[in-house]
């Protein structure tokens, strides 16, 4: 017999919230009772979300919350720390996707946000990504599931500290190119079709909020520069860093190797053959698998990292779902087993 | 899912459609089959008719 | 216990070879045993396709083919004539993703083709398609999967005829917008991304080899014109037509639910709210549904049918996996749950 | 001696007007002196239009208007009936890029539109394309420049009903395939990027306005259908046709010769070899050229005719600059003599 | 009277060798009397460039080159060194677009490349990009226009190297994003739409031949990474720099003025207003501009550079025409007017 | 342009044409007005011929 768990998505009209509807909608012990829009009420799910015309769900308030077991908020940064106390009533787990408790201390919400009115939680919460922190989150009752380019750059650096390739002294430069829908499905003049399409187009090139996460979790920090490319879906971090000491390329991948080859959701492409020689968000895009590589540059004494990730998926949906996988005891990979498109176009 | 329903006819299929129990005269609702928006214009009993389409206004 | 067939899919290499890997990877009933290419031999799967790097399987010769239940040809038209029968040598139940047995006659073959070298077999052929041909499909031996712009015409058609709204003396014109992985992994210069890029490029203006197959189906010629758009996987049908006698938008809706209601992969999108009021192929893609739609312009006497699908899927591998699932009695949709992609840019 | 005008351009923020700055700028015998723009009033144009950054203009606002020789008028249909008496009082050659002076009579804007306010200046008004109306544009005061899918369609078209291959009773269908900037700079949910790009979407596919235009100037009723696709300049129609008798390609080519081989913006594409072989909006991007061809459907008794332009530039402020160039007596291709881009992408 | 000068392009069939065409056919000063290619021989120009249907020329044979003013040899590195002796008997001005002469020692080639069949003519060549060596090239007889890549990164960096803002040892991570026109007419499997387009690919990541012409004329090696994304034309260089002593955001507009305010082709656009804030390629497409932008990051010590470019134009095609312009004593913008488009999709 | 180029018609529009002077019999050019290809069936007098087109194959 299959358990079954009852959950609620706030924020479901929104991009990740749509996306986390499709990923529990298809996920084998999780049935979405409840579907939050304040603009949307009462309309269908697929009037806003072509793909699940098939759901039968209307979108309700976020004042009535149902009682269920897994709540998953959507909402923009801010919102989850004024409604946290309605929505640990109404679940027992929460998984938070906004970056409302993804820092541990009251002081970092100060000097990179402006500030947070429930600093008390933030010692409470776990970081969702399971390649970081999978051994906190079984039974854990909230989780704050981590920033897109946060977790591109994570990933890719992670096995260099592992390994202790890098030791936190060094430069790290963070240049991150990402598709449209991080912006979420508001989007003002900037992400209209006509001036968005086609660009490379520098956007908070530096002092972005990102950079506050990756040092909290690498305990290092980045100079972090993000551009935005065209593709909806999609974000890809290229890590340049300059060890200490001369590595070669078998010590990178013994790096990487003990860092990920147990597991499910990521894999080394460095070099190889063929037309996908290194990580690309093309060849994740709507999968949960994040792609990480690496090449050597002895001339310069550098190494560069990539990383690949649907920001939809591993970078918040997707994350937020496997983590509530690991939460509840369930299969990690229940929900997440799609494996991407081949070919796709600018997803 | 626990929210209540009822049950009345689509006004452009003729086919019976389930729509939230609690929505009230003058609310707009799109229909579960023809997607199309559909005025509530009575509640008891229930009845909807076809609301006047918005346009897409997409110059020239 | 379930049942477990074993496949084999030659022509592995390509696209809709590589998707129907991607289907069949994940398909609860199968598991396949072989992929063929020539050019790849003894590669991994993953090496050409980036999102099958999980799937444990090499390339081998399709000059050596496996004894399996199922085999998919994913060949360019002509080669499933000549390997025929080293495929059905191979597997009891094959399905050819190709034109080559399509068409009922020799005849049709010698006029549309360059003729064909087996028409003995063609009378053996089902059609694969299952709205219009489900009846026939179980226990079917050879399975003709249909061309992905016809199935596109067809899908968005049929209701007409079956509702006799059109009685097939009514001329109808098909204008097609299609995607660059229709024409393969082949592709020359007009394939290059920057010749294709951007393009609205009429192709096939006329004589497309498509109406034969709609005609043979559908029972009526069409004047067809296909454009290629940007976008890789996808392809939209408008169909203008014009019925001897006048219909109401509300006959149109009982005419579409009549014949597609209880279809599994049939969608009717037509007016509605929000962004997505007609058939659109990003609201459709990597998925298996089919979205079909009306408009009625009075004005002119016209109704406008609009149908729209992914080539790879519903337009080739995805309809192939569905005519599999009902010729060996398989849950219809075994294999093609994934809803799609909401939002995504041109996929 | 060059001749000197002075212009402004109202509703200069906007796509059309930016276009219009940027062909005047660098027109030998035009001088821009006023910009007007209620929401950027004060500002540089180029803080809205980046490629004008070079040009030191600033946005004015459109109640204060200078008296200039020639005013183009880029605001929304509606605002140049409001304004037209302050527009003629500034300039003595006024040309209005929307559709409010586009149709002969009252009763039309009554069908098509919401009414008129000066009705009596319909009579007044030139209708802006040369290849049509370049006899009365010597010397006229309001010229209406064309909608940019009438512009297409009718291009593409008149050879037919110049050269009697056509004569008004035969039914037309245009399927047309237009860019984002169609829809001008405002935009909003639909034209945000996740949501418009990698689009084939069918917009107003019955009662579109511009049927009106073209039954106006060709004198015949026609099926219109639109698609936006993923592109930002550009449109592209794709005329279908049945005459009444036999025609031979022959025949075709001297009706579009007949009607083009003079003409210094229409170029004439049908087959040919290579990549490019019948009109695509990207050959045109950028520049005033129109592209027509055709192919013939002996099977069906059709003719397929393609015609493709910039909706920036030969439908809307390419045209508008060549009417008011034979309006004011200049060289015809003053300032439109930009090629377009070869290779390029998605423009 | 206008001076008129005649020009060869060789290898003219390709992506550079269109753009040349196009500029030097608009070029109030040049006659074009060649276009080379083997491939093409006999055919008209405009059935390889739509853009130029309007030219009446034919490609001819390489070998029989015509006596000139002017040749522009657009032709793969290596074919240059061996064809430049009828180059130079053809022209007195030879423009080479290739590597071949771009830097000043056989080592260099021997490094870099796979060695240089001419050393001897490495010192007569200059180095075309007027902004760094305007002064040595009026009357040059041979002008190696420099590499895209490298022209994007030596603009940015430039001014900081003038103002000794940096000196030389510092480390520079230059991460670049290009469009796909940088890899010629050629292209191969990598390069069709369906795997090109949508793309955020690694490509070079070390070891770009490009570092070695940044040091040669910076003086200072870079830690180069290149990445494909999707658009066709544009190169856009993010450099990360760290210099020695703090600066302030006043130091480096006094730095970018000082070397650029006088500069007909430079725009320095760095914070401001509205959607474009920064460099961005799509802003100067088919112009010759580049934009060259910066923020100062003061967390990290970081100076973040951007430099956006046409790779057709400014680097390549239009830097080219710039530096004969120079060489032969034209007016520096001659024939290099175009001020680019807005909107503009991804061109 | 110094190249020679010799006048001769158009096959399809029945226009003249210029093309060069140096094409021999069974080269493919391609006709300035309609862009289709032509083939050079002899040089003296000069004559062409639509040539046969080559097909696009984008698949199906
Ligand atoms: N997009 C990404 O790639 C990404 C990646 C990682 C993390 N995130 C984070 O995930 C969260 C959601 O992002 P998104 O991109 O999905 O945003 P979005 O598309 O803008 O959606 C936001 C959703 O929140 C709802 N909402 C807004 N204000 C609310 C309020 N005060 N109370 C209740 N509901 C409210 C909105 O619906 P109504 O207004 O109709 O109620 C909407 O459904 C953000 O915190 C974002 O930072 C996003
Ligand atoms: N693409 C679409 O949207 C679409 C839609 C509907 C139907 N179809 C049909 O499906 C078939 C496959 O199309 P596709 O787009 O997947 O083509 P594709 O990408 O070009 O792939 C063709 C495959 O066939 C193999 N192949 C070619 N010649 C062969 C031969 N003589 N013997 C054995 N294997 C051979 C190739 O691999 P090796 O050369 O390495 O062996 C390759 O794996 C075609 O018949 C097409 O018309 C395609
Ligand atoms: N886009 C095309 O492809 C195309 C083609 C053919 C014809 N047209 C026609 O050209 C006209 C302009 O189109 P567009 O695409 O350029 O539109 P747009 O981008 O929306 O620009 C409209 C401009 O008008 C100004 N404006 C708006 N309301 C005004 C008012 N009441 N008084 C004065 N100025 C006003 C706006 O600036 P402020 O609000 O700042 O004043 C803006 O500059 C429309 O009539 C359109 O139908 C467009
Ligand atoms: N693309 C860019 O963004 C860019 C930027 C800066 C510099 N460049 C440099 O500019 C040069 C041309 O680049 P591209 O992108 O224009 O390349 P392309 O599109 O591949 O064109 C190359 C041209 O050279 C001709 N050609 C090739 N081999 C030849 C030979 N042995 N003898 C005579 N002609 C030959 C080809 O025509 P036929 O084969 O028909 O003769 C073709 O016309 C290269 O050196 C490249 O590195 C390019
Ligand atoms: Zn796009
Ligand atoms: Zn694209």
């Amino acid at each position: 017999m299959t358990e079954s768990y009852a959950a609620s998505v706030v924020g479901a009209s929104g991009f990740t919230g749509g996306e986390l509807l499709r990923l529990l909608y298809g996920h084998p012990n999780v049935d979405v009772v409840q579907a939050t829009s304040r603009s949307y009420e009462n309309k269908t799910v697929g009037s806003v979300h072509p793909n699940l015309r098939g759901m039968d769900l209307r979108f309700s308030d976020p004042d009535d919350l149902e009682s269920v077991d897994v709540l998953f908020a959507c909402t923009p940064h801010g919102v989850s720390m004024e409604r946290i106390d309605s929505f640990r009533e109404a679940a027992g787990t929460v998984v938070d996707l906004s970056a409302d408790f993804r820092l541990d201390t009251e002081a970092e919400y100060d000097e990179w946000y402006d500030g947070h009115d429930r600093p008390e939680l933030l010692a409470d919460a776990e970081y969702a990504l399971p390649e970081l922190n999978r051994e906190n989150l079984p039974g854990a009752e909230l989780i704050a599931s981590g920033g897109c380019n946060a977790t591109a750059a994570i990933l890719g650096l992670k096995p260099l500290f592992d390994a202790d390739v890098l030791s936190g002294g060094e430069r790290i430069v963070v240049d991150v190119k990402v598709g449209s829908s991080e912006g979420g499905a508001g989007g003002g003049e900037a992400s209209s079709h006509p001036e968005r399409s086609g660009v490379v187009r520098p956007y908070a090139p530096t002092g972005h909020r990102h950079e506050a996460e990756i040092e909290a979790f690498l305990g290092t920090g980045v100079s972090f520069s993000a551009h935005a490319v065209d593709m909806t879906r999609g974000a890809s971090a290229t890590c340049h860093v300059y060890p200490d000491d001369p590595v070669s390329t078998g010590d990178l991948w013994t790096a990487y190797r003990g860092s990920y080859a147990e597991e499910p959701f990521v894999r080394i492409v460095s070099g190889g053959s063929g037309v996908y020689r290194y990580p690309e968000p093309k060849a994740v895009a709507g999968s949960n698998h994040a792609e990480v590589g690496f090449e050597l540059d002895p001339r310069n004494g550098r190494i560069v990292v990539f990383s690949a990730i649907d920001n939809m998926m591993k970078g918040s949906a997707g994350q937020a779902v496997h983590a509530a996988n690991v939460a509840l005891g369930l299969e990690e990979t229940a929900g997440l087993e799609f494996a991407g498109l081949h070919p796709v176009g600018a997803p | 899912m626990t929210e209540d329903t009822i049950t009345t006819e689509d006004p452009i299929t003729g086919e019976e459609i389930e729509i939230p129990a609690d929505v009230e005269v003058g609310e707009i609702i799109d229909s579960p089959i023809t997607g199309a928006e559909l005025e509530v214009v009575s509640v008891d009993p229930i009845a909807l008719e076809e609301a006047p389409e918005l346009e897409e206004d997409w110059g020239e």
